[in-house]
């Protein structure tokens, strides 16, 4: 699982994204720093409010329009920074080097347009063509995705279609021209187990094909311990936990990921008492001091209490950081 | 004027908007139509301008020969106008569907067609006022004989011949009628433009626009905007003679002294003449008249007396402002006097308003008469209704101190007392006295010119001493014209809508 | 599916939302239409009644008009400031009751035919199809005709005009509510069906009512001012003022203030109760559509 | 140990009448539920399994006679609950209790907590004030909120708490059996966990029964004692959950576990590709629904006829043509 | 599918709209039923026609002939039979007031002009309110959004009547651009038409902004984004069209307000629609032409009901592919 390559494909910096209201401001994104690279898989793991979907909406710069936005920070795909382009080179980016899937299937297409007319659309922005080759590579994408009877699909409309169907199209959409970066934000999580189960399939299918990116967005741990190679906890805005799959699980440095992770009912094994985590996330404007999970958290002293733990390497090689005080300790 | 002008001319729509004069209460068709007797544009008086050149009657007024100008003729081919013509037309006007309330009195005539352009009318009764059939207000109109024998009532409906200074031309339902110009009429009569459209437009501020745009020669107006158009330099032309009587009645057998028992003392507050008295001494008429209609309105004695006919009492007009006069304490003290408001079971007297058509100015009469009463002690209480309503309600005499009412003057006097007040009267407005029907009994068999006058005069002065109305004022017809376009027009306001002689109207 | 949690966040920041507080629209309803409805007695400066013939026409204040008639005099003399301040009684009257009808008929209508559906809701969603479909100004002129123009009859035409729609608008929102899992959950534990209704469904649409009911306050008033205008409003001599300005509409070219006064007096109620209704709407229930 | 059925559920059937088609004219029945047979047992915990529209809910509803089955019946202490009226009923109600799935929708927004709470006991006992609000506060007691929160509306709390209050209603009447119609589906991750333990205090300290509708095949295998896999409205497989996951008998119950993800990635899973897209419930495939998907099917007979339950053991069933010969 | 299946399937579909069309006018009738009785009793009790159609000095034999000729001496009962007998043949009599008109015939000749004055409005206010409520929305909270919402509520608190007489002296008298009344040319709509349309542009709008506001944060507007289709083509392709069902679904209601706005502008402008027709005819007690001017309103405005619900399924494949 070693990448050997001198620019990754996507590097986020320091990112801070500002949301501001009536009732004042906060960051949801505070200060994020992750890189993906080719062909690689990176979940992104958090409960409720934790600003999953802010991370992903900023790296496409569709911020909710007044709301929110980018206070400081780079995004760079392939070394090019995305925040210096103006919008209608954003608008090139979008769809064609970086596409997203979004939760919800029911929602994510237009219920006024075919199948075929969404899909090439999504061509035709890009490399635009005659109207039957247009067809054409529907159908194409819609095989791809591994749409039965895709002649015939490309001319229904969503609600013609099943969940899962039309969580295909979608993924079609994303793929339709092969971005180096797919964002899939929560894509299953109202799909039944079985088909749940045949999309990430087709998902690791088509990345293998491509060796495109992939940012998985979800809070279910079987995707991640399934699908993705690197992990990123996020917990009120910020990243509390960083590094491969199998070190956090095998070894959790922040006691959210690790409560977070005994949370989960095992579908083999141990029947005792699972772990839980007393109290909720603070409210977006709460002000606070020190660290944010401190007063959930049972292992917290008064350092914790005190101090925000700065990002700190929890093995050395700088491939696993955790804010946590307890990682200097160890 | 221009070579092609068209003059516009916008009025609240009528009743009815009908090519058949007789079954309606009111029509435009007049331009195009004619009567056997005219009236004089300046004076009003009866004239030979239309059909008959000359007229007679017997000595009793029982009948009345009418000769028709020789050379008169219907427009658009259908030949002459003869007796028979005027025969036809008399059927066709006295028939079942006949709703024209001038014609009453034809009902009961015969006519013979003396030879091709004599007719007489023989009567079983004298008929003094038998020329009232014959001009103005709901007259009789006549309609080509030729054109029906050809076309049927469909001929009229579409396109009724007659033989005024215009010819039909067409009708867009509920919106316009227009009338071409004849250019050789036979009477001599030439208009100097060429067609002639009349407007139905209902709100009078969409009139008076109409007005201003130029888009309109002339419309008529409720006299509050008739004052605004003349500001804005408009002319404001009122009819040669008084159009419209207005006044207020009491309903009920409220003089009857045989109705005593059954009238319960709610409705029949008025039965007292104090209180009358009292009602008609609460207004201040100058005032009331000032507002309502402007200078030079005349306060009106008696409802239905009227300088021009027969029965007019200068007595009555030079008692008028003793016994009518403005006086709010001479009405307090009656009312006291009458035992009003305290003996009364019901305080509250209802002044019921019907809001007619081109009458805007009744609402206000209303407020204002209310007012009045109120500064007395009276206690009234209004329900605007629209006419029907209203006469529902006169009709069931479930409205008690009732309606501003109008009617146009030209009606004689002698008919009009027998029509509003005696028992001849529809029964709501039968006042039930005994003497004034007496009176009016004696009038009808009476020929006697003198004699006729002081029956009359009996009524007004029986009407005027026992308060059995409330009487307002003579208003003339006016209408307002663009200035830039009109130089001017007269007519005697002797029609339902008050205009006429639409070929006299002079186009700058 | 309802989404509750707008309750949750709307709640929150209970604060903040008295800080929006809509302060334009309210001031003005208070000194256009509340206060002078209830104290017009002291503030007029006239009899509203009593005309006075030396007085006529004055324009008003800054048109050559005084101060003794600040918003100038009508036709009779009597005094436009006074009749609009006497009228707001009126006016809040017919929109308050006329409304209270269409509520009340509207609400138990809807609420029974949602939650009970079959033949009874059938037969509601026919009348207010019916209802719909009379153009309520013919009505408005048959019933006035029938029972003579009053205050009555013009509170039961208003009442007519609106009902169908609070009907709809609760049978909707009853359909939704009575499948959703309160009610179900209610049930298992065995509440009747009045206890589900009314302390389950009721208090639930009442938001809806509540604003649908403001924004009808406008309608109201111009169907009374509609009701004046064909002569068949609340009779004169009182000032509502639909009368008010339908009586003035005749010299708006000349007389303007007669008509102008009212009118903008209707406009300004119409507009903040409006603005009233919209702000309720985003507070109460942002997803409620506007009808 | 044999314990005493508190339900009993013989044959229960629902089938809907649904308007399809343009302007909904065309009238199928979805056959939400078939021929169900089942049982609930003092103390213990029922999961119901299966995709999503295979008749879950419907099931539920029934149990709560929230609908009148199309055939069968649901005996409660050997009464039909369908016939029961009066007292018989009220007893039903107060013992037979439920939570939804939604915290945000299963609780009336305008009505305080404390009576939120109370109502099943309102409505089914005579207790005076005092009683109840002795109960109410033993319930907040119970699900670990404050005594002082019943004087509270819904809005003023989170989800995992809006579900204790609903868990807390759902108990006050000391109910024999609640039923869970995915009750932690609609927490976040880090809440779920203190509800899941918060189930299985109750079922400790009160003997209750469950029966559980979960999508998450681990929380079932964690919760329930016994798991019936449902498809299309029938019952595929019945048995001890244990029994059922490690060694699933019909090809469905096999696939459905296959597919499911284990949160530990060391975990290795064969997965059983399902071909095929979900049937539609308006046109279910003739003979076993299961066939177009099985990765067993066995011919013919699979397309043709319905399999009839087999019973394994005493505590296993099966419908599967694998097992009638 | 095959070919014959979808065939099949093809007829099956016309043969459903054909039997919902069916179901649809059968509702529609029953409620037309129940709309001639309130008709019928209303105008019955509403005053004599006697008063209204004979003078005041009418002698009582005039008014018995009138009783007799126009069947007012019949029990209610049967002059109701009568009526709905004639009725279902398109007879409603013949006018009392417009002499010798037929009445259904007389306010079907009526209609053209008010159907084409509210056409215009209906127009009108789409073609303002669409952009004005698709404007209001995208820049939800700007100063657009206050002065389209302001502009729109306007035209609701204006009593209509006095916003058309305004609208004649400032545009007629002062500037001289149009007509002040009557029908004829286009230009003579105009105005009536705006005093009809800003009333409904303001509902129209509102609903447009709250129906664009959900649209716009739909899942599948973010998808488009995503896309990267520009925002003009996301916001009026993308959005308008999902949007553009809520205000369809108004148009029944749409219509109708236009049809009751219509009563009282025709009166102002003097056009003569339907609407001056009913007024005319109410105040003059010609029950003929009254049954027959609120059936036909009526039928307007069920039959524009029951093609909003056919526009309804052609704009929203939802419905059609349901
Ligand atoms: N348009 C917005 N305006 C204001 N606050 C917002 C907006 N969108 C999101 N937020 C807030 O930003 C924070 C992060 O939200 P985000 O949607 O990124 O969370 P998430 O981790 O994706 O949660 P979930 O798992 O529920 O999707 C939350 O507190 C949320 O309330
Ligand atoms: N009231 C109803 N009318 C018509 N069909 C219904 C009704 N309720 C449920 N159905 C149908 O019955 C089938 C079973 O529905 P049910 O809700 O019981 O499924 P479920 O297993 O609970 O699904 P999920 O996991 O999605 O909650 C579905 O196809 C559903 O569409
Ligand atoms: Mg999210
Ligand atoms: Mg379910």
């Amino acid at each position: 699982m070693t990448q050997t390559q001198d620019t990754p494909l996507l590097e986020v910096k320091d990112l801070r994204v500002e949301i501001s209201t009536k009732a004042g401001s906060f960051y949801p994104v505070n200060g994020h720093n992750f890189t993906l690279n080719k062909g690689e898989t990176l979940g992104i793991v958090g409960e409720s409010g934790s600003g999953k979907s802010m991370t992903a909406t900023s790296l496409v710069r569709l911020l909710p329009k007044h709301a929110a936005k980018v206070k400081s920070g780079s995004i760079k795909l392939e070394g090019r920074e995305l925040l210096d382009l103006s919008e209608a080179e954003m608008r090139k980016v979008r769809g064609s080097e970086i596409a997203m899937i979004l939760q919800d299937p029911q929602t994510s297409l237009n219920p006024s347009f075919t199948v075929g007319e969404q899909i090439s659309e999504a061509f035709r922005l890009h490399a635009p063509g005659p109207k039957k080759t247009m067809r054409a590579r529907a159908i194409d994408a819609l095989r791809k995705v591994k749409v039965a009877a895709p002649e015939h699909r490309v001319d229904c409309y969503p609600n013609e279609l099943s969940g899962g169907m039309r969580q295909r199209v979608v993924g079609a959409i994303a793929i339709s021209c092969e971005p180096k970066i797919i964002i899939a934000d929560e894509p299953t999580t109202s799909l039944d187990v079985t088909v749940q189960a045949q999309y990430l399939r087709l998902l690791k299918e088509l990345q293998d094909d491509t060796g495109m990116g992939i940012i998985f967005i979800t809070h279910d741990f079987g995707i991640v311990a399934n699908l993705c190679h690197k992990i990123v906890v996020m917990y009120f805005g910020r990243i509390v936990e960083s590094g491969s799959v199998e070190r956090i699980f095998a070894n959790p440095a922040h006691p959210y990921t690790e409560a977070l992770i005994g949370a989960v009912p095992k579908l083999r094994g141990h029947k005792g008492r699972l772990t839980t985590i007393k109290g909720q996330p603070p409210a977006p404007m709460e002000p606070l001091q020190g660290c944010p999970f401190a007063p959930r958290c049972e292992k917290a002293d008064s350092r914790c209490f005190a101090e925000l733990p700065p990002t700190l390497d929890a093995d050395g090689d700088g491939e696993h950081l955790a804010s946590c005080w307890r990682v200097l300790d160890q | 004027a221009m070579a092609s002008e068209k003059v516009v001319i916008a009025v609240s729509p009528l009743g009815a908007d009908s090519n058949l004069y007789w079954t309606t209460t009111g029509a435009f068709i007049f331009p195009s139509m004619q009567t056997l007797v005219g009236n004089d544009a300046a004076t009003g008086k009866y004239d030979n301008s239309q059909l008959a050149e000359s007229w007679e009657h017997n000595e009793d007024f029982t009948s009345w020969t009418f000769k028709l100008h020789p050379n008169a003729e219907f427009n658009g081919e259908w030949g002459p106008v003869t007796a028979a013509d005027v025969v036809h037309s008399f059927n066709i006007h006295t028939g079942d569907d006949a709703k024209l309330s001038g014609i009453k009195q034809l009902k009961t005539a015969t006519i013979t067609a003396v030879d091709d352009h004599t007719v007489r009318f023989d009567l079983p009764s004298p008929v003094p006022n038998f020329l009232f059939s014959h001009a103005g207000r709901g007259s009789l109109v006549i309609y080509s004989k030729a054109q029906f024998e050809a076309e049927g009532i469909e001929g009229y409906e579409t396109a009724p011949a007659g033989s005024g200074p215009f010819q039909y031309e067409g009708r867009e339902v509920g919106q316009s009628l227009t009338f071409t110009t004849i250019k050789d009429h036979w009477t001599g009569v030439s208009p100097e433009f060429d067609e002639i459209e009349f407007r139905w437009v209902s709100e009078p501020s969409t009139r008076f626009a109409m007005l201003s745009a130029g888009e309109a020669h002339a419309v008529t107006l409720p006299r509050d905007l008739r004052e605004d158009a003349a500001e804005a330099g408009q002319s404001v032309l009122s009819s040669s003679a008084g159009a419209m009587q207005s006044t207020m009645l009491f309903t009920g057998q409220f003089m009857n002294p045989e109705a005593e028992e059954t009238r319960d003392a709610r409705t029949y507050a008025w039965a007292d003449v104090r209180v009358r008295e009292a009602v008609n001494r609460a207004l201040d008429r100058d005032g009331i008249l000032e507002v309502l209609y402007g200078e030079g309105v005349e306060a009106l004695p008696v409802y239905t007396m009227d300088p021009r006919f027969p029965g007019y009492s200068q007595d009555l007009a030079d008692r008028f402002d003793a016994d009518y006069g403005y006086d709010p304490e001479k009405a307090m003290a009656l009312l006291k006097e009458a035992g009003y408001p305290d003996a009364f079971d019901n305080a509250a007297i209802p002044l019921v308003v019907t809001s007619l058509a081109g009458n805007p100015e009744f609402a206000q009469m209303a407020e204002l008469v209310q007012a009045y009463l109120d500064v007395v002690g009276i206690q009234t209480e209004m329900r605007e209704q629209d006419w029907a309503t209203g006469n529902t309600a006169i009709r069931g005499f479930t409205a008690d101190f009732v309606t501003p009412m109008r009617n146009a003057p030209v009606r004689p006097a002698a008919l009009g007392v027998q029509i509003f007040f005696t028992d001849q009267a529809s029964p709501h407005l039968n006042v039930g006295d005994p003497e004034i029907n007496d009176l009016g009994a004696k009038l009808v068999s009476e020929t006697n010119p003198a004699l006729r006058d002081e029956l009359l005069q009996g009524m007004f002065t029986r009407i005027f001493d026992g308060y059995a109305h409330i009487p307002m004022a003579a208003v003339p017809a006016s209408v307002v014209v663009n200035s830039d376009l009109v130089e001017g027009w007269s007519f005697p306001g002797s029609t339902s809508s008050g205009l006429s002689h639409y070929e006299l109207i002079d186009l700058k | 599916m309802i989404d509750f949690s707008v309750n949750r966040v709307s709640a929150m920041r209970f604060w903040v939302r008295l800080w929006s507080l809509p302060l334009v629209p309210i001031t003005i309803l208070l000194v256009v239409f509340i206060i002078p409805a209830f104290f017009a007695d002291f503030i007029a400066p006239h009899d509203p009644y009593v005309p006075n013939l030396r007085a006529r026409l004055q324009p008003p204040v800054g048109f050559g008009g005084t101060w003794e008639y600040i918003l100038g005099t009508d036709r009779l003399g009597r005094d436009i400031l006074s009749r609009i301040l006497h009228g707001a009684w009126y006016v809040l009257a017919v929109s308050m009751i006329g409304i209270a009808v269409g509520v009340v008929v509207g609400t138990t209508l809807g609420l029974i035919a949602g939650y009970a559906r079959g033949w009874f809701d059938g037969l509601v969603m026919r009348l207010v199809d019916i209802s719909l479909a009379l153009p309520a100004m013919l009505l408005a002129l048959a019933l006035a005709a029938a029972i003579g123009a009053s205050f009555l009859s013009v509170v039961i035409v208003v009442g007519f005009a609106l009902w169908a729609y609070f009907a709809r608008q609760v049978r909707a929102e009853v359909l939704l509510l009575r499948n959703s899992d309160f009610v179900a959950r209610s049930q298992v534990a065995g509440s009747s069906h009045t206890r589900i209704l009314f302390r389950h469904i009721l208090p639930n649409v009442m938001n809806t009512i509540v604003v649908l009911a403001t924004l009808q306050v406008g309608i109201a008033i111009m169907l009374d001012a509609s009701l004046s205008f064909l002569g068949i409003g609340i009779p004169r001599p009182t000032p509502t003022w639909g009368l008010l300005v339908s009586d003035g509409r005749d010299f708006i070219a000349t007389d303007w203030w007669i008509s102008f006064f009212p009118g903008l007096a209707i406009l300004l109620t119409v507009m903040s109760a409006n603005m009233l209704g919209d702000w309720l709407r985003e507070q109460l229930d942002p997803r409620q559509r506007q009808i | 140990m044999i314990k005493t059925p508190i339900l009993e559920v013989e044959n229960l059937s629902k089938h809907f009448e649904v308007q399809t088609g343009i302007f909904k004219r065309e009238t199928k029945i979805v056959k939400a539920a078939t021929d169900l047979n089942f049982h609930i047992s003092e103390g213990e915990t029922l999961a119901l399994v299966g995709e999503s529209g295979c008749g879950k809910t419907t099931t539920t509803r029934l149990l709560l006679k929230l609908q009148t089955p199309t055939a069968g019946r649901v005996l409660y202490d050997g009464q039909d609950i369908n016939t029961l009226n009066g007292q018989g009923l009220k007893t039903y109600r107060s013992k037979v209790q439920a939570v939804f799935q939604d915290p945000w929708s299963s609780i009336n927004p305008r009505v305080r907590i404390g009576d939120f709470i109370a109502e099943p006991l309102i409505v089914n006992e005579k207790v005076d004030s005092n009683e109840v609000d002795r109960r109410v506060n033993a319930a907040l007691d119970a699900v670990g909120l404050r005594r002082q929160d019943a004087r509270k509306f819904p809005h003023e709390f989170s989800g995992g708490q809006r579900q204790r209050i609903a868990i807390a209603s759902a108990i006050i009447t000391r109910p024999r059996l609640v039923i869970l119609d995915e009750p932690v589906s609609g927490l976040d991750v880090s809440i779920r966990s203190q509800i899941i333990n918060l189930f299985k205090d109750l079922q400790a300290e009160y003997a209750l029964s469950y029966i559980l509708v979960a999508h998450d095949l681990a929380t079932t295998r964690y919760l329930a004692d016994r798991v019936a896999v449902m498809y299309l409205g029938q019952m595929v497989e019945q048995g001890n959950t244990d029994d059922v996951f490690d060694a699933p008998a019909h090809p469905y119950t096999e696939a459905l576990l296959s597919a499911a993800l284990s949160a530990d990635p060391t975990e290795k899973r064969t997965e059983i590709p399902m071909t095929g897209e979900v049937p539609s419930p308006l046109n279910p495939p003739s003979g076993c629904a299961f066939h177009p998907r099985c990765h067993k099917c066995i011919g013919d007979i699979c397309k043709t006829q319905s399999p009839v339950p087999f019973l394994q053991d005493p505590n296993r069933t099966v419908s599967c043509h694998l097992y009638d010969q | 599918m095959g070919l014959r299946t979808a065939l099949m399937c093809k007829k099956f579909k016309e043969y459903a709209v054909l039997k919902y069309l069916a179901r649809r006018v059968a509702s529609s009738l029953f409620a037309l039923l129940v709309i001639t009785v309130i008709v019928f009793l209303l105008s019955h009790l509403s005053g004599n026609p006697v008063d209204a159609l004979l003078p005041d000095d009418a002698s009582q034999e005039q008014i018995d002939a009138f009783i007799r000729d126009w069947g007012l001496d019949k029990p209610l009962w049967q002059q109701y039979a009568t009526f709905l007998g004639n009725a279902v043949h398109g007879d409603f009599g013949t006018s009392l007031k417009w002499q010798g008109e037929d009445a259904m015939g007389f306010v079907l000749d009526r209609m053209p002009a008010t159907l084409q004055l509210g056409g215009l409005a209906i127009l009108m206010s789409v073609v303002i309110a669409l952009p004005l409520g698709v404007a209001a929305a995208v820049y939800k909270g700007t100063p657009i959004d206050n002065s389209a919402q302001m502009f729109a509520l306007l035209g609701q608190s204006m009593p209509n009547f006095w916003l058309g007489i305004v609208l004649i002296w400032v545009f007629s008298v002062w500037l001289g651009w149009l007509p002040t009344s009557g029908m004829g040319t286009i230009y003579h709509a105009i105005l009536p038409a705006i005093a009809i349309a800003w009333f409904q542009v303001s509902a129209l709008a509102r609903l447009t902004r709250s129906a664009m506001l959900e649209v716009l944060d739909a899942e599948y507007i973010k998808l488009a984004r995503v896309k990267g289709v520009s925002e003009s083509v996301v916001i009026w392709k993308h959005a308008l069209r999902n949007a553009a069902v809520v205000p369809l679904t108004y148009f029944g209601i749409l219509a109708a307000s236009i049809l009751t706005g219509s009563v009282v502008i025709e009166t102002v402008f003097s056009w003569p629609g339907m609407g001056w027709v009913a007024i005319e005819a109410i105040r003059g007690r010609d029950f003929p032409v009254v049954q027959a001017v609120i059936i036909a309103y009526a039928v307007i405005y069920m039959i524009s009901n029951l093609v909003v619900d056919l526009l309804y399924v052609a704009i929203d494949p939802r419905i059609r592919n349901d």
